[in-house]
């Protein structure tokens, strides 16, 4: 069996969206982009500490996922993980406060922005590991088979990761056993400071699907309708039973590895012409308005609506206290 | 009561526990359509068919993994190491996912797997299948370690421990398998935390676990022999420590000796020593004697591997020595 | 980039081979087939004591593989480790001393079977760890190559190591740094009990290469020809510096996965029928007659030889001394 | 003397060691075209090229393996491990491999690379990236284990470490790698196994390493202060242990306490606790008491990570309650 990744674009009319799918969209990636904005400013002003990775320019690819996704999915994140928090409906009081090592936070201070989980929403966690959520997320997957449910399990994971053992360990326990789960790559081209073909011996991580047997799909990471629909297929399909994928999500990382990070590796210029060609959300915008599938209006009454919950979430968690000491020794143990 | 063997109690255990909860499945290598090497897999299949009972790839981190993963999803898995020597394999999965998932995301939801190891020394397997590694575990918070040293205590933690909404490591040592023992005919549960005092004694506290607990056994017998009597303490879960049980043997006997399978430095031994030396130094009356493998890989050749092991009679000299 | 993992077959016409090279085949596979039954034969008795697993039917797999090896060149080994540990061309007395547990094996009688090694040789290990190989070849090649050899390593593996992680962390680096090392996957149909492709994802191990760009080339690895072609190819690609590659040996585990195993998982008529028609020994046997190539008495000769060397390295093994106690104590560190 | 970084003494050692044996380079992620998160590799390729400075794949099993295979075959590798956190993913290569490979094959041939690992508690870096955990790697038979406190010893013990025929384990604090101090113009080596009395003192006897040591010297400084007189020894080797030079020094105070940013049960601490207890009770005057890090994940939040951190104060109300 020999099957070449497939890449695929987006192809459905915008007609065929109803409404509060393009709202998500909208919603979600402006949620995501402001409250990183916004993570970003006070980790410079000192209020966030802890080693903090932001996912501006990614927005699309977290937000065509999870569009697909129910509250009971789970999903298995990342290092790089509140783009992947927001998309799956997090609240964003309990997120910021987190970060913010609040107790209030939804992991109670204990977590950080490395830590961030919100199982409430199938949410099973960021990892400071980089390639540890491969494994997890092939375990959800078997409890929803075992459970009989047509649930589905989503393991993010970038470039880097690809190359970590577990995610052929995974990949090959889900495929023997065709279980529900989608390995979903974003590829942002760097991993920490490595340009990631350095040390990745292929083009396209969606090339490694076929040493699984499990189809390969590669979309353009930045246009939300083609993450959507590519992933809507392979969702679908795993939850009929038919066993896992790979989907690459070609993207780029906009900000340094981590906030503070000094870039050495890399020009501004670079970086600031590909944010010009490829940023989710004036592209969303200039295609919806052009297909007059949404109104400028409506863009912005989103826009007021997410600055209103964000300025909330910020006030949640810088006016939240801190946890008492005792926190410290309470938690190991059920 | 009835005779059974370690292996037989541990598989009615399963048996037992499996029947009650169905979200108790078990992962491992070559442990379906054989039954598990020491054959404590064996009739499961059968009875709960291959859906509960999983032939993995060789794929440790994987199978750690899953079921990390399947617990977080509502399952309660239960995890087959085949041989704790390979804990290494996943080890990342172990100390920071398995056992920090819990308190680092706030008490979100316990990971509640067992992870059964089988370890220690058994027909010159030498030195990749024979590791006694149970001190790593209880270096690492978050997790609870179990590891019963016959088939009472062997069902009842391994029951216990599936009942556990804290991820637990269950080491079952290879050369016990075979080992016959009285196990109650009624359902029980051996409490994970518990230390049991097996023989009451007043000269010396000698503590042990395992397969050693039963050389520590024959060594008390030698040492009673000779007008020393020792009070014998099984820990049976070395993470928590049942710090009260030795405190109070100790305060009694005035004496502490320690043995383990394990190489000494920076066993478990230390550690309980390290304890008594920090809460009860004034009952002691001698040095606390730890006797524990030399700090090499296990060899292969016979009378290699043999002076490698500990003996009942090592422990009764240096019990003797103590006095 | 998408490319068919290629099967190969022997081309090369008998004439084209030179004496010394099919006297080699000969050898080997008769050595490792009389070793490993009088190791049975020793395991049964009590002598050999340990896990013990037998190469038997798969002789010409390492045979094949070590007529294309340099002595400098590295090998990394499994648990069934003694076909490639003759092979390489190690000597049967200390090997078989090691066996016995004797002072004067290899590895002095701590190793034993499941870590017999003779470096001297270039065999740097079997390997009590399944898949435990693979980075270490991979190192080795590294040293090769900024030693600026070459020289070539070879990891041997299993179906069932191919589900490791190990394979895919070493295939991706040997192929991100085109590194000299040849994985070389026995697929003997059989992971200890369970049928590879229950757990293996793909039907053959070879269809792996893709994902790391890397050349993927499966033979018949019970025709010693087909396997020395395929090899030689590989590993003079490898000497040139252009990279790692996947060379899958079909084969067959002929006795149970270790010896005293019950074999409740598979019927004896099965393994009887492959082995009638599989076995390598008499193929060869039969081939190089029918062509000439070789005579009944070369055949017989060699096959004396290895007698008298077998019997001699066994008389060796059993009346070495076992190692003084005092050696459990030496030899931790330099 | 020249003052310098922690993170300047590392590099030095790896230039003049590089430089003096070719078959030296290291491996790891991010060090080359970034230097190393802690600039513990800044300029090395540029003076060595980046064949000997590599920047790997995220593939923690294959560098090490890597590195293990490479010194099989003549080469002396230097693996990082970005953050000691990750030395889970290869654990075992660390322990059935690199760790046996000598003893297990009779001698043929030794693994020399050296493992560097920045370990401990910086910035609320949370549970993953805050560990010290090097206990686990002092239970491991034929691995060597050094932990650095200061720039001198960083610079010897990171050469000594790559001369050394052994596998050896480079524990560097990350809070230490900006710390500056005095280092020997001239060429030096700090001896593998040799523990150092950095203070001499007379009532108690205080056991430490790494960044702790740092911190054990304040907790003297305020103890001297109240008239207790501490002598202080930082281990620097921590396994093979050198027990003579704490024997000694027990010997003559009396009194033990044993300091590390670790969790404390089943730590560095309950080795030297129960060496002592088992060679040198009759010296003792006092309980011998460990501090180390409660027996819980590294939290994330400023006052609960506080509140977790080994301080000098809570060192010298350990001591003062000694005596
Ligand atoms: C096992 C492990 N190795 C290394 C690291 C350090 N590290 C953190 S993020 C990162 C790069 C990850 O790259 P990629 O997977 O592409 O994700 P991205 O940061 O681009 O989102 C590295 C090397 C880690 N956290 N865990
Ligand atoms: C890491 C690890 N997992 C599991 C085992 C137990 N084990 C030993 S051999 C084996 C099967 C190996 O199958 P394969 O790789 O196909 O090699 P074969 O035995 O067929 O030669 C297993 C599961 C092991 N030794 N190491
Ligand atoms: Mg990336
Ligand atoms: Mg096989």
């Amino acid at each position: 069996m020999c099957a070449m990744p497939v890449r695929k674009e987006a192809t459905l009319p915008l007609a065929r969206y109803d409404k509060e799918t393009l709202k998500f969209f909208y919603e979600t990636m402006v949620k995501i982009r402001n409250f990183e904005l916004t993570v970003e400013k006070f980790f410079f002003d000192g209020e966030i500490p802890g080693f903090v990775h932001l996912y501006i320019g990614e927005e699309a690819t977290a937000t065509g996922v999870m569009a697909n996704l129910r509250k009971t999915d789970y999903i298995q994140s990342t290092h790089r993980g509140h783009g992947h928090t927001i998309a799956k409906g997090a609240d964003l009081k309990h997120m910021m406060a987190e970060l913010f090592g609040k107790s209030t936070g939804s992991c109670k201070g204990k977590g950080g922005s490395m830590h961030i989980a919100d199982f409430s929403v199938g949410m099973l966690g960021a990892n400071g590991i980089v390639g540890g959520g491969f494994t997890m997320a092939t375990g959800a997957a078997l409890a929803q088979k075992m459970q009989k449910t047509d649930g589905v399990a989503v393991a993010f994971f970038g470039d880097g990761a690809s190359n970590r053992g577990t995610f052929h360990e995974a990949a090959n326990m889900a495929a023997a056993w065709k279980l529900p789960v989608i390995f979903l790559c974003e590829n942002n081209q760097w991993a920490s400071t490595t340009p990631y073909r350095t040390t990745t011996s292929v083009d396209d991580i969606a090339d490694r699907a076929q040493g699984y047997g499990m189809p390969g799909v590669i979309v353009d990471g930045n246009d939300v309708f083609a993450v959507y629909e590519a992933a809507k297929e392979l969702i679908e399909r795993a939850r009929r039973g038919e066993g896992p994928a790979i989907l690459e999500c070609k993207t780029y990382r906009i900000k340094g590895h981590f906030v503070g990070d000094p870039e050495m590796y890399r020009t501004k210029e670079e970086v600031q012409k590909v944010l010009e060609e490829t940023d989710p959300i004036p592209r969303f915008e200039a295609k919806v308005l052009k297909a007059k599938a949404m109104t400028k209006k409506e863009l912005e009454t989103i826009r007021t609506r997410v600055e209103k919950e964000l300025a909330e979430a910020l006030e949640f968690a810088r006016t939240s206290p801190e946890p008492e000491v005792s926190a410290l020794y309470e938690g190991l143990y059920v | 009561m009835k005779t059974i063997t370690f292996s037989q109690a541990t598989l009615e255990a399963m048996q037992e526990e499996m029947a009650r909860d169905e979200r108790v499945f078990v992962m491992g290598e070559d442990i379906a359509r054989q039954g598990g090497i020491f054959g404590q897999f064996k009739g499961l299949p059968a009875q709960f068919g291959t859906g509960r009972i999983m032939d993995t790839p060789i794929s440790e981190t994987a199978i750690v993994g899953a079921c990390i993963g399947a617990a977080l999803a509502g399952m309660r898995p239960v995890a087959d190491m085949h041989f704790a020597d390979f804990a290494g394999v996943c080890f990342d999965e172990i100390y920071n996912q398995m056992a920090k998932i819990y308190y680092m995301f706030g008490g979100q939801k316990p990971v509640s797997m067992v992870l059964r190891a089988p370890d220690g020394l058994v027909n010159q397997a030498a030195a990749q299948h024979s590791q006694s590694l149970e001190a790593f575990f209880c270096h690492i918070p978050g997790l609870k370690v179990v590891i019963p040293s016959n088939p009472a205590d062997a069902k009842g933690l391994l029951k216990a421990a599936i009942r556990d909404d804290n991820p637990v490591i269950y080491f079952e040592h290879k050369a016990l398998f075979s080992m016959k023992g009285e196990v109650p005919e009624e359902e029980y549960v051996t409490p994970i935390g518990k230390a049991k005092v097996v023989r009451e004694g007043k000269d010396v506290t000698l503590v042990s676990y395992s397969m050693t607990m039963n050389l520590a056994v024959k060594a008390a017998d030698m040492l009673e022999k000779e007008g020393i009597s020792v009070e014998l303490i099984d820990l049976r879960t070395i993470s928590p420590i049942d710090k009260e049980t030795i405190l109070n043997s100790v305060a009694k006997t005035s004496r502490l000796a320690i043995a383990h399978e394990a190489v000494k430095q920076g066993g478990v031994g230390a550690e309980i020593s390290a304890i008594v030396a920090e809460e009860a130094i004034d009952c002691l009356d001698a040095p606390i004697v730890r006797v524990g493998a030399p700090f090499t890989p296990v060899p292969f050749a016979r009378p290699l591997e043999q002076a490698y092991r500990i003996t009942p009679d090592k422990i009764a000299a240096a019990v003797r020595g103590m006095m």
